[in-house]
């Protein structure tokens, strides 16, 4: 729930990134979770120049299908910031369809997320190893990817019950924002595994 | 006020940081280090010495001016104005500061760093001694390449801890030959000593006190180590990266020899069973 | 609440002063026909037959811009104070690069001793 | 407007009449979290004694039998002989425990939480419930941490640094097994904690801050504790994305640690292409700045203490900032220097050398200040001061240890031996330990309105930091004689026959410190229901929590207006009869001079 408005001789009279305190502590998690995925992309580029052959992903897994969930990902994301530009507006009508349009942006991307992992598993790949050569090869794919998705599902999750606010109309302009926040990033997240792990 | 307390209580306080400061720096200089037996092990020894001297008088100096301003300071009754300045304080702890990160810095530099370069940049001499090392929990497998100056292919599917831990091929003409002792290796004085080393299992570390060598062994990695011995002697071998149980006692022996009694114990190692463990 | 506005930084919330119109809407989906562009381009390229290295440069800068679009545009980074930019540059992308740099060398390492075993 | 609506949400301080549950169990108020956490700390640190007891018998009298322990501990101790694998499961979690739920919970959380929304003026944490959670979700991951020495194969016993295979392999280590698993569920759940901590403390520093404490208005205290947090939120995520690969190693037949052809106890084993080192750099990446965010906020509160017992002004508070912010950054670019010998590549290694010792520069200042800070002062020893003082003559010296350590070729030598060991339990191990003494005295009655007992705590003093100096100064020589650490005995070896009569001192100093401890636990115990009643400020102190009555109130300043007018420090100056002003003393009466 966000915080009513307090008098401001409460708060410190100043506000160091001129941000309000809720986007500056956004930024905090956003930096501190895609730090998580740091981790993950460094450990997966380590695996992979120590391998002395690594598989092509973009011939392992089909670029167009890829180029259609980072389009789905994408206009997702961009339908949200206009749901943020409504909300802030007080278009609350407008900022539910856009809302539930990016709701089922999401869902369509797990699920053909869920796909690409079908059909990697019929092909044999597993978390110890796959048919394309290095064993960390399918490791890191299910290991990035999942989290990835996961972050999706908890999006999609949020969106979800923003809708439900926006619906009952107990949202806040600055809580659809903070939203709007993760799913951007959930966005930029997929940004570099889309480069680093599918083209590179 | 609950905050006044006597000025011989502050004063004892005061004798027990000097006491440890000199008593610690009297204690420390009594320290010696496993006698040294490696060319490259002086660099070391000299940078640990550089680092004593400075340190252990910086160490003595903050205790004394510890002890000393507590001292004056609990027979004070108003505070000294003169030291709240700004400017001071800048110049104070700035030109301290850059003096200990210099000692610092510099030591890493001038000292430290062409050790570093000297033991990492090595190129083994063409007459060193290759000795490959295969840790395992809890031993060291030691294998020489023999006459032929080769090492036999192995692999580690073929490795079996009763019959064939190293796993050797014996079909391979280059193994033949090779020498294979266990937590028992020897060296000849004069030489470079260049060992190889590998891990079957889990992480361990080749230390020799006496040599100031020291390499983790990480399973996956074939690090190398040149370094070149000083004198003959018996010395020890310890693990010294948590490896399981029986780390504290996974103790190997290492000789260095003349080239004569080299030669003779290499030859008496490769004559009971070739190829396998004593 | 005298005395304690430093430096200019007071309460105002920086990122209310875009305005929320249909302007920053057209904005919007001008940086998704960007970043829609800027992916077709990147999957072209990794099927072009460009020399590795350049391909790889291409691509980083391409996802870079892609980067600054969606945290400059979609996430108001643009209108944000400084400290926050740096917040995410430092916080994020420097010390996320600090990690990798740092631990390639060993990766290089490793696969050497692999090669040559 | 009344101040009644100026809370902090989902903080209602207008219902004083919360049940008991609600209140000191469950409470969302900053005060009681913050005692939560160092209850629980201090218990965790009992249970880090006995373990550190267990050790240091063992080490110092390898030979003996201990049939009393071996009714106790019939596992551990089956014919009255500590078993190897015990030992190491006891050295892992001695480890752990001290490190990340006894100096984090009392120190960084503990302190955090009570003393940074007092200080900085607020009524409570930004986020109340968040804290709440954090506290809870810590005390799971603590009870799950003991909980791991009763199942099967015992505790985790890889070491606090759990580095794979030992820790990846279930057949390396008995405790590799079920152990090693709750090991790492338990730490996912220490840093879920702590991030939410740690995300509270940011933001109360830059939200909920009263009128006029800007930032270079700030005890260091806050400082530390803000820096800190940053840190820990930029470093831990490493270890969550370690700790989650090593569990599908370990449970999903990934190899993200594991290389090709490893063959553990004459078992074969199928994983391919991962490398043991990839965790070491990832652990390392959070474990260095661990390592400052708990020093950091050790350092702020002796910093805090100090100018109260010498009635002046700390030495260079501004440069003393900056030395902080400068010590945070460098430290998250270090980490390689716990590698040296790890078989990392020798251009990073030089790369690791030189950049530790940059940190020297910001650290001495630092010191310098605070020895400076001593100079000219008017002296009144209290316990609080005593333990700043051993503060600051640890942090000196474990410094100095660090130069060795920092620098690759001393390093060589002297890595995996007593003088690592040595070192870090002076720097994370004591400075710490001092400040969480010293902080215990000075905000004890702060906290329970009462004074702890003065000449208990004198003895305290003396029979805690002398021998934990000499424990650990020892500790360093013998690493120079070249005795490695986390072994369970050092009787299989010549080269280390003559650090017989060493061990035997560092144990018999080590009994009579944890020995000595037992008159800590008397005066917390009897001090909480028959101290001395406390004034509001008994120690005649300027930050804000000295300003509110003690215990504070629930909204922590009550109806009072709170506005701050000066810097921290406001020490030596003429006010009346007395020779300090708070932060709220308005500039008209006593001028501010920063």
């Amino acid at each position: 729930m966000m915080p009513v408005a307090r008098p401001a001789a409460w708060d410190g009279g100043v506000c160091p990134f001129a941000a309000g305190w809720q986007r500056v502590l956004m930024w905090w998690f956003i930096v501190g979770d895609g730090l998580l995925f740091g981790a993950f992309l460094a450990a997966y580029g380590y695996a992979r120049l120590i391998a002395t052959t690594w598989p092509d992903s973009s011939v392992v897994f089909s670029l167009p299908y890829l180029a259609a969930m980072t389009l789905v990902l994408n206009t997702s994301s961009a339908m949200m910031a206009s749901g943020v530009a409504a909300a802030r507006r007080g278009a609350w009508p407008t900022a539910r369809r856009w809302l539930l349009a990016t709701t089922l942006g999401g869902v369509l991307f797990l699920g053909m997320q869920a796909d690409e992992w079908r059909h990697a598993i019929a092909a044999g790949a597993r978390l110890s190893g796959n048919p394309w050569g290095d064993a960390s090869f399918g490791a890191y794919f299910f290991l990035i990817t999942g989290f990835h998705g996961t972050h999706v599902l908890l999006g999609v999750l949020i969106l979800t019950i923003a809708t439900a606010r926006v619906a009952t109309r107990r949202a806040t302009p600055l809580g659809i924002e903070l939203v709007g926040l993760y799913w951007h990033f959930v966005e930029l997240v997929w940004v570099f595994i889309f480069t680093l792990f599918y083209l590179l | 006020m609950s905050t006044q307390t006597s000025v011989f209580h502050s004063s004892t306080v005061a004798l027990l940081f000097a006491g440890l400061g000199l008593g610690g720096a009297w204690y420390g200089a009594s320290i010696v280090m496993p006698s040294l037996a490696s060319r490259h092990g002086a660099g070391i020894d000299s940078m640990l010495s550089y680092l004593l001297v400075t340190t252990g008088i910086l160490f003595v100096a903050g205790y004394c001016a510890l002890a000393w301003f507590i001292w004056t300071g609990a027979r004070r009754r108003r505070i000294d104005q003169r030291l709240t300045r700004r400017r001071t304080e800048w110049l104070v702890s700035g030109a301290l500061g850059l003096a200990v990160g210099l000692i610092a810095e510099g030591g890493v530099l001038a000292i430290g760093m062409p050790v570093w370069s000297e033991y990492f940049d090595a190129t083994p001499p063409a007459d060193a001694v290759t000795v490959e090392i295969t840790a395992q929990q809890f031993l060291w497998n030691v294998r020489y390449p023999g006459a032929d100056g080769q090492f036999g292919r192995n692999s580690a599917a073929a490795m079996d801890d009763v019959s064939n831990p190293l796993g050797l091929d014996r079909a391979d003409p280059a193994g033949r030959d090779d020498v294979v002792t266990q937590n028992v290796m020897a060296v000849p004085l004069g030489r470079a000593v260049r060992l190889r080393l590998r891990s079957k299992d889990v992480i361990h570390s080749f230390f020799l006190p006496n040599f100031r060598v020291k390499q983790d062994i990480v399973p996956g990695m074939t690090p190398e180590v040149v370094f070149f011995p000083t004198r003959e002697g018996s010395f020890e071998i310890a693990c010294s990266e948590l490896c399981g149980l029986a780390h504290y006692r996974m103790r190997g022996f290492f000789d260095v020899l003349s080239p004569a009694a080299f030669d003779r114990w290499l030859a008496e190692q490769a004559t009971p069973t070739a190829g396998g463990p004593r | 609440m005298k005395g304690v506005v430093r430096r200019g930084v007071t309460m105002t919330d920086r990122s209310d002063r875009f305005s929320a119109g249909g302007e920053s809407v057209r904005l919007y989906w001008a940086t998704w026909a960007a970043l829609l562009a800027l992916t077709l381009v990147m999957l072209l390229l990794d099927t072009a037959p460009v020399a590795r290295p350049w391909l790889v440069a291409v691509l980083l800068v391409a996802m870079l811009a892609k980067v600054a679009l969606i945290a400059g545009n979609f996430m108001h980074l643009r209108h944000a104070h400084a400290g926050l930019v740096w917040t995410f540059i430092a916080g994020l992308l420097i010390t996320g690069l600090t990690l990798y740099v740092l631990i390639v060398p060993d990766a290089l390492r490793i696969r050497d001793m692999l090669v040559n075993r | 407007m009344s101040h009644a609506a100026t809370t902090v949400p989902g903080h209602d301080q207008s219902h004083p009449e919360l049940g008991f549950i609600r209140r000191y169990v469950f409470s969302l108020d900053h005060k009681v979290i913050g005692i939560q956490y160092i209850v629980t700390g201090l218990l965790m640190a009992l249970v880090g004694a006995a373990l550190a007891t267990l050790i240091r018998l063992q080490l110092g009298w390898p030979e003996r039998t201990w049939p009393l322990l071996a009714q106790l501990l019939p596992k551990g101790y089956a014919g009255g002989v500590m078993a190897p694998e015990f030992y190491l499961a006891v050295v892992t979690m001695h480890g752990t425990i001290m490190v990340f739920f006894f100096m984090s919970y009392v120190l960084v959380s503990g302190f955090g939480n009570y003393l940074v929304p007092l200080q900085v003026g607020a009524r409570d944490m930004a986020f109340p419930l968040a804290n709440m959670l954090s506290f809870w979700i810590g005390a799971l991951s603590a009870l799950l941490m003991i909980a791991s020495f009763f199942v099967e194969g015992g505790a985790a016993a890889a070491g606090w640094t759990a580095y794979p295979p030992l820790s990846a392999v279930a057949t390396a280590v008995p405790g590799s097994g079920m152990g090693q698993t709750i090991w790492l569920l338990s730490m996912a759940f220490f840093i879920a904690s702590f991030t939410l901590s740690g995300l509270n403390i940011v933001a109360t520093v830059f939200s909920v801050r009263a009128p006029g404490m800007s930032m270079w208005r700030m005890p260091l205290t806050v400082w530390s504790y803000f820096i800190a947090s940053i840190l820990g939120l930029l470093a831990f995520p490493a270890l969550t994305a370690a700790a989650v690969m090593l569990l599908f190693d370990r449970h999903a037949g990934t190899s993200f640690f594991l290389p090709a052809g490893l063959v553990v106890g004459g078992r074969h084993l199928t994983n391919s292409g991962g490398s043991p080192l990839l965790w070491q750099h990832l652990f390392w990446f959070l474990g260095h700045p661990e390592v400052y965010v708990l020093i950091l906020p050790a350092l702020g509160i002796a910093c805090d203490i100090i100018p109260a017992f010498t009635r002046k002004p700390i030495f260079g508070y501004r440069l003393s900032v900056w030395c902080l912010v400068a010590v945070g950054a460098l430290s998250m670019v270090v980490w390689g220097h716990h590698m040296f010998v790890s078989g990392m590549s020798p251009f990073t290694g030089e790369y690791f050398s030189i950049a530790t010792m940059t940190i020297t520069l910001p650290m001495t200042v630092f010191g310098v200040n605070m020895l400076a800070s001593l100079r000219g002062g008017a002296i009144r020893m209290g316990v609080p001061m005593m333990f700043s003082c051993a503060v600051l003559a640890l942090f000196g010296s474990g410094g100095l240890g660090g130069l060795y350590l920092g620098n690759a070729t001393a390093d060589m030598q002297l890595t995996d031996t007593y003088f690592v060991v040595g070192h870090f339990h002076m720097m994370i191990g004591g400075v710490t330990l001092m400040a969480t003494f010293g902080g215990l005295h000075y905000w004890f009655p702060k906290m329970f309105g009462r004074m702890m007992n003065e000449t208990i705590g004198k003895a305290h003093f003396w029979l805690t930091f002398t021998p934990f100096f000499i424990i650990f100064f020892m500790q360093h020589f013998l690493g120079i004689q070249g005795a490695p650490r986390r072994y369970y005995a050092f009787t299989a070896y010549d080269f280390l026959r003559e650090t017989r009569i060493q061990n035997l001192v560092v144990s018999s100093c080590a009994m009579v410190l944890i020995a000595s401890q037992s008159l800590f636990v008397v005066n917390f115990v009897w001090s909480l229901f028959r101290g001395a009643p406390a004034a509001d400020n008994p120690w005649e102190a300027t930050t804000l929590e000295w300003t509110t009555s003690s215990p504070p109130p629930h909204d922590n300043f009550g109806q009072a207006e709170l506005t701050v007018h000066r810097w921290p420090y406001e020490y030596g100056v003429e006010s009346g009869d007395r020779d300090f002003a708070d932060q709220r003393v308005p500039p008209g009466r006593v001028p501010v001079t920063a």
